[in-house]
């Protein structure tokens, strides 16, 4: 094991900022990445039903 | 000349380059009258018809509104005439409705969405509503333009070949409009190429430049194409 | 009147944001002509930074010139400029929203991204401050000469040029207050003088353009 | 049953819809195992200290970010050669995934390098044609933003994927030299010098992940984009109706 | 064959005579972007000697850009771009004139007026000789790449800004070879590896482009 | 379908946007025949004419040559044809005898001034022959775009409501020049608005969408409108 305990581990030997940033934002990049897909294929579905609906009306 | 003429012409000339297009030209106009300007291409219909509006300045003459030469009235003269020339005057990035909104707010109007609508929808255009207007037709296109001529509730049309790319339907519709327009006291002052049904209107017609025209404008009996 | 200023901004704002793209020009100009003087001149720090207002500032000026010569263009060509010189309302009126509108599409966002191409030229904070106050003075120098031009120019074939010489040099002193001010700013001297001469040149500017300008747009749509 | 069958939209959305949880799941472990080598196995560099360690997302970031503009390229390619819609729908839905990626590489390269070089960005040859290349992504993306007719849309995409890759080698190249000639190498990547086989290991363990993590995603998205383009047809009818 | 890539050139040529301001602009912003230098960065000979490849060099894709967002637009709105592309005669040969046309209406003015704007950058005479030179080699790739950018953004909204980002990208290397070679020369290493880069450069562009901006303009017409 | 048939569409589906304008549209032209597509604004006229000049491609079907489809046959197509839409395609910065020379290049053809010249006299632009476009009445402008299509000696013309703007005298001279047109073998595609009298003529008529046409257009009994 590497670190001596949490507190270390978070301070990354005084980088802690620069690399948890970096990770942070990948993550969330990721995650937003994620979601929007998720939603929008729901969206999609939905909007497609829709104007199934509608054109056959 | 009567009292009632809104619009005068006094001895107009006008030149473009080195041509001279017309000179000499007087007219009068009293409400309920329609002008109908008359000659072959390129006679001067369109350079006259901007002498009109104030666009463009007479080489020699003066136009005026209730007496008025209009370069002296100029704003409450534009806030009683509107104008409709070769180019419609609509941007292609935004749709029907919003051309009419802006064209609206530029004239210093309130805006009533349910009536642009409506007239949007008496010009066949109920389902072009959410289209940008460059995905339009021509025609299309020349109808928003319409549209927005009538949403300005002006007093005084000047129209230059309104039909131009227009259906038979919307031909006829666009006759009716005028009628409408002149019985409630309006005036139009408008140049086409084409036939036009205008049974029951005050005509008065101006030949510009000496192309001889056939008599088959504003004939009042009805002729095929009024009959949609 | 007040009405009708709204209604310009209101129009030509709609335009850019359904064309987009264009609000955006400024931004991506910006970025990318600060990109390419570094590609040209070579990556040295130092260097860069003491080149950085001056590139910044004419990168600025650029940005407002490129989307100039369309102000009035695109209006003119369908019509619509026609339709609103003959609305009620008078045309000077008319100029100062569609600068007023020019500025806060391509000015206001010049000045939300200059804070990150000064980091990227290695400027100091309160260089990059003064960068963002001179800015923020001197676009709507650039907007309001710049009608002017467009007004003039409109339309008009081989005059064009010439025309375009006259308003550049206008430009001029906007630049040289501009980066002059940022320059004193990494010089110790301060910004104080620069900038208010920036100042007095904008209110010059705003009593005086937009009469020009619709003069001269009169002229050019006869 | 041959290679045409796959490239029918309507086979190809099933057959996506059965291997993403496939690619996800996958993504997802080796993500875990990837962090947990990088974290708790790797050991401290000498050089960096823990700084290093931004090195699990850097390299996988910035090749997927590469890679995946050559894969849209290709589609394209393929697409404009042969006209199958289901090309471009891969080049669309690849797009938005590499552009994040390369986002990703900057930003951590950018944090990598304010500890180790002392400033956030220097106009390195790797750096500024990663740059170039986040262009590039967005220019693609505007130009599909701009134009409205979807059809037209995906040429005009693909004809551009194309001429930037032929141009991205010429521009890391040319920048390349460019930096070398006037500079002197007073700034170039300080590669570690041996890298330690076990950060290697958690490496390519993360990038194993990034490719997993892209193919589904972009597997996700081509179904969407799918659905959309092609719901005047019977069986996506029959979807929409379960 | 012949005879329709001349008379393509041949119409282009007459246009800009007749616009004549159009090829002045250009010029002119070139000369201004170059002379502005001066104004916001201040006099120093050594520094302006030291940025002044590459400002010139930027300046010239910067004018080149400006120009080009018009290559097939004002054809494309009068509808002529549809009878050409109708023509017997294949589109690359279309484009192929036209990029040709553009460098000749825009690139050459620059070449001509260069060598005065090194001399107001403290250049010495090689390296204004080679910067000439880069130029000569580096213009026509500009104009082929930027045929391509206008192609693809025809018609859309906020086509200038779409150009600016997609064609700036694309041009870099030019940039950089073009610059570098100039470099070379002041800092003493020479300008052959620079320059025979930017000779392969364009003829790979010369190879690639015209097809490319051919298909994209069937694209943009549909 | 017979033998002789040049230009034929086969199965011809078109969308814009989300909309769809026609599908299944067929038909087959001989030489000497009109094809007068008609059609209310916005119904897909313009549409359909530029899907037959191989600018855009159908959704579904193929538009064909002398049997082959115009995608396989481009250039030979493009060197029979002659396409004049709602824009005019000339330039207005130059004259009109410049226009007609650059538009002869383009379409790698030796320019015959003298030729060019006696057909803008004919249409009425003897004396417009040093103007720059740009100062051209609209009608002018279009007749300038008709010189061009004469001369470009296209066996098939596909011609988009080529009346707009022309006086009443220039629409019957445009009649005559149909007539010798097809009377000499060619074969036209075309739409209009206005009343043509094509006596004599062989006229297929094609319509577009689904707004009702009354019969006016190619009627073979003259009409007023031609009897200028
Ligand atoms: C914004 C800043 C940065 C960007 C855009 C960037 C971009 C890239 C790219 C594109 C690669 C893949 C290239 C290849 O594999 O050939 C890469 C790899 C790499 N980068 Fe960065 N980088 C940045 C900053 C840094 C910094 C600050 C460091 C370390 C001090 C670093 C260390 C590395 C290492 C070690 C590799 C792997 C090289 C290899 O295995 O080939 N990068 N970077
Ligand atoms: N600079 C100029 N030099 C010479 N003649 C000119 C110049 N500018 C315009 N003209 C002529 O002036 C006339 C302008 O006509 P105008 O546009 O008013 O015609 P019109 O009656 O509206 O024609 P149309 O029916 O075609 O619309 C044209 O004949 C044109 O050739
Ligand atoms: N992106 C789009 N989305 C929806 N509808 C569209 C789109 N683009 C075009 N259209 C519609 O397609 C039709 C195109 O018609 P086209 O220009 O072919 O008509 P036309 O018959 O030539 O009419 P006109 O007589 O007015 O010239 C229009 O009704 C237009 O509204
Ligand atoms: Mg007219
Ligand atoms: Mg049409």
């Amino acid at each position: 094991m590497e670190w001596a305990s949490w507190s270390d581990f978070w301070d990354m030997g005084g980088y802690g900022l620069y690399v948890w940033g970096s990770y942070a934002v990948t993550a969330a990049c990721i995650l937003m990445e994620v979601i929007l897909l998720k939603r929008g294929a729901g969206q999609t579905r939905r909007r497609l039903k829709r104007m199934r609906q509608w054109e056959e009306s | 000349m009567p009292d009632n003429v809104l619009l005068s012409a006094h001895d107009l000339a006008c030149t473009r380059g080195d041509r001279l297009l017309f000179k000499a030209m007087n007219f009068g106009l009293v409400a309920g009258e329609l002008l109908l300007v008359q000659g072959g291409n390129g006679q001067g219909k369109t350079s006259l018809l901007r002498l009109l509006t104030g666009l463009s300045r007479p080489e020699a003459g003066e136009v005026r509104w209730r007496g008025q030469p209009i370069a002296r009235c100029g704003e409450t003269y534009h806030r009683e005439m509107a104008y409709l020339g070769h180019a419609n005057g609509i941007k292609d990035e935004l749709n029907p409705l919003e051309n009419l909104r802006f064209a609206d707010g530029l004239q210093g109007r309130a805006f009533d969405a349910a009536r642009a609508e409506r007239t949007l929808g008496d010009l066949g255009l109920a389902r072009c509503l959410d289209l940008p207007c460059r995905v339009l037709s021509f025609g299309q296109r020349r109808r928003v333009a319409l549209a927005a001529l009538l949403l300005a509730g002006a007093t005084l049309w000047i129209l230059d070949e309104p039909l131009t790319g227009l259906d038979v339907h919307a031909v006829a519709q666009m006759e009716g409009l005028l009628r409408d327009h002149l019985a409630a006291g309006g005036m139009v002052v408008a140049t086409t190429h084409q036939a036009l049904n205008l049974a029951g209107v005050r005509v008065q017609r101006l030949l510009v430049g000496n192309v001889a025209i056939p008599d088959i404008a504003a004939s009042p009996d009805p002729v095929a194409e009024g009959a949609a | 009147m007040t009405r009708f200023l709204l209604a310009v901004l209101r129009r030509d704002l709609t335009l850019a944001a359904r064309r987009r793209g264009d609000w955006l020009i400024a931004l991506f100009f910006f970025v990318m002509v600060a990109s390419l003087f570094p590609l040209g001149i070579g990556p040295d720090p130092k260097l860069l930074a003491r080149i950085g207002p001056g590139v910044l500032w004419v990168a600025a000026t650029l940005a407002s010139l490129l989307s100039l010569s369309r102000l009035f263009a695109d209006d003119h060509r369908d019509g619509s400029l026609e339709h609103m010189v003959l609305s009620p309302e008078p045309t000077v009126l008319l100029v100062l929203g569609k600068s007023l509108a020019h500025w806060l599409i391509y000015g206001i966002p010049l000045l939300l991204i200059a804070p990150v191409l000064g980091v990227q030229f290695h400027l100091p904070a309160d260089a990059i401050g003064v960068l963002l106050l001179s800015l923020l003075i001197g676009t709507p120098i650039l907007s309001l000469l710049g009608g002017v031009g467009a007004a003039l120019t409109l339309g008009l074939r081989g005059g064009g040029v010439l025309l375009t010489l006259l308003i550049l040099p206008l430009y001029v002193p906007a630049l040289i207050f501009g980066a002059g001010a940022v320059d004193g700013v990494l010089a110790g001297t301060g910004a104080e003088a620069h900038l208010s001469l920036l100042g007095a040149f904008l209110i010059l500017t705003l009593l005086v353009a937009p009469w020009i300008a619709a003069a001269a747009l009169k002229v050019s749509l006869e | 049953m041959n290679l045409y069958t796959y490239a029918s939209p309507a086979t190809f959305y099933h057959l996506a819809g059965r291997l993403i949880p496939w690619f996800a799941w996958s993504a997802g472990i080796l993500t875990l195992v990837g962090l947990y080598i990088g974290f708790f196995v790797a050991p401290t560099d000498f050089q960096q200290s823990e700084a290093y360690r931004v090195i699990f997302i850097h390299v996988p970031a910035a090749w997927m970010g590469m890679f995946i503009y050559l894969v849209m390229a290709f589609w394209g390619a393929i697409g404009l050669a042969f006209n199958t819609r289901l090309s471009f729908m891969m080049v669309r839905a690849l797009a938005p995934t590499g552009a994040i990626f390369t986002f990703i590489a900057l930003w951590t390269g950018a944090l990598w390098g304010k500890p180790m070089w002392g400033a956030w960005w220097v106009w390195d040859a790797r750096l500024t044609s990663t740059l170039i290349l986040l262009f590039l992504y967005i220019g693609i993306m505007a130009l599909w933003a701009a134009i409205d007719d979807v059809k037209r849309g995906d040429r005009a995409g693909a004809l551009l994927a194309l001429i930037g890759a032929i141009n991205v080698p010429i521009i890391y190249f040319s920048v390349k030299w460019w930096n070398t000639l006037h500079q002197g190498a007073s700034v170039s990547l300080t590669k570690a010098p041996t890298m330690a086989t076990i950060m290697l290991t958690g490496m390519l363990i993360m990038a194993f992940a990034a490719w997993f993590y892209s193919i589904a995603v972009a597997l996700a998205r081509v179904r969407a984009i799918i659905l959309e383009r092609e719901r005047h047809t019977e069986w996506v009818k029959d979807i929409l109706e379960r």
